[in-house]
Parts: structure tokens; C-alpha cells; sequence
């Protein structure tokens, strides 16, 4: 399936990227995030077990398990320090 | 209702007129601005840089407006949130909330920011004399939004 | 600190940038206004006199923001009361408070609204179509007041 | 003792006076108020058992046991309605 994947803030500087477009062939948000794992490096260490990181599903807050529609955009980002 | 995300500064006593101008049930008008502060966490700060998520920001400053408007009887409300670079002293958000009643105008004025500070997607990055640094989140405002889970 | 009782209007939007004006310290501005309403225990009101305790009042007042500043870290605060004629639509009194963070200016600015609105020497008398009416005290208001009692 | 004693809103009204100077021999407020009772009619009414009324003593609410110092500015009036 294709998604769009957006980062922001500190996120965005580490990955170096602040879109990119994937064809993946996972199911949830939590298969994106080990796929995305699985490049190593600032990846590894950002999106590591117990690293606090939020992710938007067609720009609504969800947990790990929900499950990625097609053409989704999907962001990534730190916990939000607006306000 | 008025969401708007700017550069510019905004004026609390216009947003506020704008409220109640012509309108006369309006018994409580409570707001709030946020402020940039010259220290944080122990650091000095001379400027400080917002980023959002254009889109998103605009969905859940909407999405929580709509939840105060369910769980009280309010008779207007408006959300302003800068983004951009900001100093000391330059007003970062205002929230104004108009109603019958104090209690209510209150009550939702600052569940809307406890929401916000939690929910939408703004981040901030904050220049000290040791460089660049990322806001971290805090817990308090974690812990302040979940003051509003009801049981 | 500014305490004022006054017949005229005031200007939400230029007390608040007075508190905050070459200030870079204060994170929070927590503001309510009060306004007279066009209606209220099911009557049309055209008209309101608001009659104070000259001397009695601003002690009040002033005794209400010094419990407010021993309760909670304030930066600044400024409470401002119209007395004599005023319409529906018309800003009655204003309170505002600033601080290094939002929860103490929301609370401080509550509890002041809550004490003056039983402690202070203001009594109101309604213009309506059946004839003028004093304001009766709500039990509301004494409710409001009493949560702020700490065990 | 020689007081000064005030009346606002509806009971300046129903009293129909706003300001009175007296001697009296009374100890505390609820003295005072015993004595204003006795002039009858709405001075009896509106200071009743159980009416809603408040007491300053020199500009403090103050419960009806509160002694009255000399020269004391006394003010009775309604339960207060601002904000």
C-alpha cells in the first residue's frame, strides 16, 4: 500500500526528512514504526521501545495498533509542547 | 467560533469586542494568553521558534472546541496559536470563551488550553546560550489534561 | 497590584498589555469580565444600577487579592468595578492575573471572582418591565465561594 | 458609646435613611440589631430572625457577636450581589 510519512520537530531534524512516500506492505502503525526501526542508525535510537514519539493517522492521534488505510498519511513526531 | 494559526500578533481586547459586540445574554467572558518567558528550565531563552503540522492543527483545535461545546453551554469561543519565531514577552496562544455563566466560561476556558497543551500539534524550539534545544514534554501538563477524564 | 472602582468603562485589552509591558518573566494572563445581561430569573432587563460601599469596598477587594497572593505565586494582578447606570451588553467588572504558569492565574482569577462575588459590598438593582428589583444573593454564588475553603 | 451607622440598597431604602449617628449603650452587633428591631415596623421586618442581612464593623463583615468599639462605623446591608 502507498502512504505518505511526514516528521516533525525534533524528529524531522534527526531523520533528516521531512516527507517521503512508501509502498509498504504492513497492516498497522506499529509495523511502519519496526519497518522505519529496521533502517538503523538515527531511526533505531528514535523509534526505540520506551522512546516517546506520537503518531497521526490522516492527522488524528492514534495508538500503535491502528491499522493504516491505503494512500494514509501517517506522521511521527515528539510529544507536543505547544501552548 | 474562531480557530485561527498566525504569524502575527494577535490584540486580546479586539478578539474579545469581536465576542461581544451586538450581544447582549453574554454574562462571562473568561481568556487567557500564553506568554514566551525569558527562562526555561533553569536556561536563559532569547527566542523561541513554533512549528505545527498544518492541517492536523487546525482538526484538533477544532475537535477539542467541539468537546468544551458538549460538555458546557457556551455561547462562543476562540482559539488564536502563533507559530513562528517568537521573544520574551510575545503572547504565544489566546483562548477566549464566552457564556451565561462564570463557572462555565472558566471551566472550558482551561480545559481548552490543558487540551491543547496536550493534544495539538505545535512543538516548540527554544534559543539558549548553550544553542538550540527542543521543548520537552512536560508530565504536569499531562497530568493537567487528565484532570478532565471524567470517570 | 491595581484595584479600581469606577463609573466608566474599561479597556481589557490595555490593562492586560499593562501587566505584561517590558515583562518577560510572566508565562500565564488569566482574565474574566463580567457583563450585564439582557435577562435574568426569567425577566427582561433594561437597566442596571450598581451600588457600592465606598471605602468598605476597596478594603474588601484588597483583602481578597492579598489571600489570593498567599494562596498561589501571582506576578500581577488587576481587579477593576464599574458602579452606577449600565446596559445590557455593558462590562461590569474585570479581573485578570498573571504568573509564571497557567494553572495558578486560571485559579487565582477564579477565586477572586468567587470571593468578590460574596465578600465584596456591590449590590445590584434591575430595571425591568414590571418595575425596578434589588438583586438577590444566589446560593449558587456562596456555593462557588465555598470551594475554595480548605479543610 | 457613640456609633455611626450605615444602611445600603434595599435596606437604605426600606429604611429610608443611609447614614445615622447614635448613642448607644449596646455591646455587640447583636445588640445593636436588637435595638434597631425595636423601632418596629420595617426596622422590625427587615432585621427579623432568619432575614438575610450582613454586618461591618469599620469596614469588616464581622458575625453578630463581634464587639463594637468606641466611635465604631457600623453598616448593615443585604447579602452583596456584585460581579
Amino acid at each position: 500500500m502507498k502512504l505518505r510519512v511526514l516528521y516533525f520537530a525534533r524528529l524531522r531534524e534527526r531523520f533528516g526528512v521531512a516527507e517521503e512516500t512508501l509502498d509498504f506492505s504492513g497492516a498497522t502503525a506499529a509495523d511502519l514504526v519496526v519497518h522505519l526501526q529496521s533502517r538503523g542508525d538515527v531511526w533505531a535510537e528514535e523509534l526505540a521501545a520506551g522512546k516517546a514519539f506520537r503518531v497521526a493517522i490522516n492527522q488524528d492521534l492514534v495508538a500503535l495498533d491502528a491499522r493504516l488505510p491505503e494512500h494514509a498519511e501517517v506522521a511521527i513526531f515528539p510529544p507536543v509542547t505547544g501552548g | 467560533m474562531k480557530i485561527v494559526i498566525q504569524c502575527e500578533a494577535f490584540d486580546l481586547g479586539a478578539e474579545v469586542d469581536a465576542m461581544r459586540r451586538g450581544r447582549t445574554g453574554i454574562g462571562a467572558i473568561a481568556s487567557f494568553i500564553g506568554l514566551a518567558r525569558d527562562c526555561n528550565e533553569g536556561s536563559g531563552v532569547h527566542a523561541m521558534t513554533l512549528e505545527h503540522y498544518p492541517g492536523m492543527t487546525e482538526k484538533a483545535l477544532a475537535a477539542l472546541v467541539d468537546e468544551a461545546n458538549s460538555r458546557w453551554t457556551l455561547l462562543d469561543v476562540t482559539v488564536i496559536h502563533r507559530i513562528g519565531r517568537l521573544l520574551p514577552g510575545d503572547p504565544i496562544v489566546l483562548v477566549a470563551v464566552a457564556s451565561q455563566h462564570r463557572g462555565e466560561a472558566f471551566a472550558a476556558c482551561e480545559f481548552i488550553m490543558d487540551y491543547l497543551k496536550t493534544q495539538a500539534p505545535f512543538w516548540k524550539k527554544e534559543a539558549t546560550p548553550e544553542g538550540e534545544r527542543w521543548v520537552d514534554a512536560r508530565a504536569s501538563d499531562d497530568a493537567a489534561a487528565a484532570r478532565w477524564n471524567t470517570p
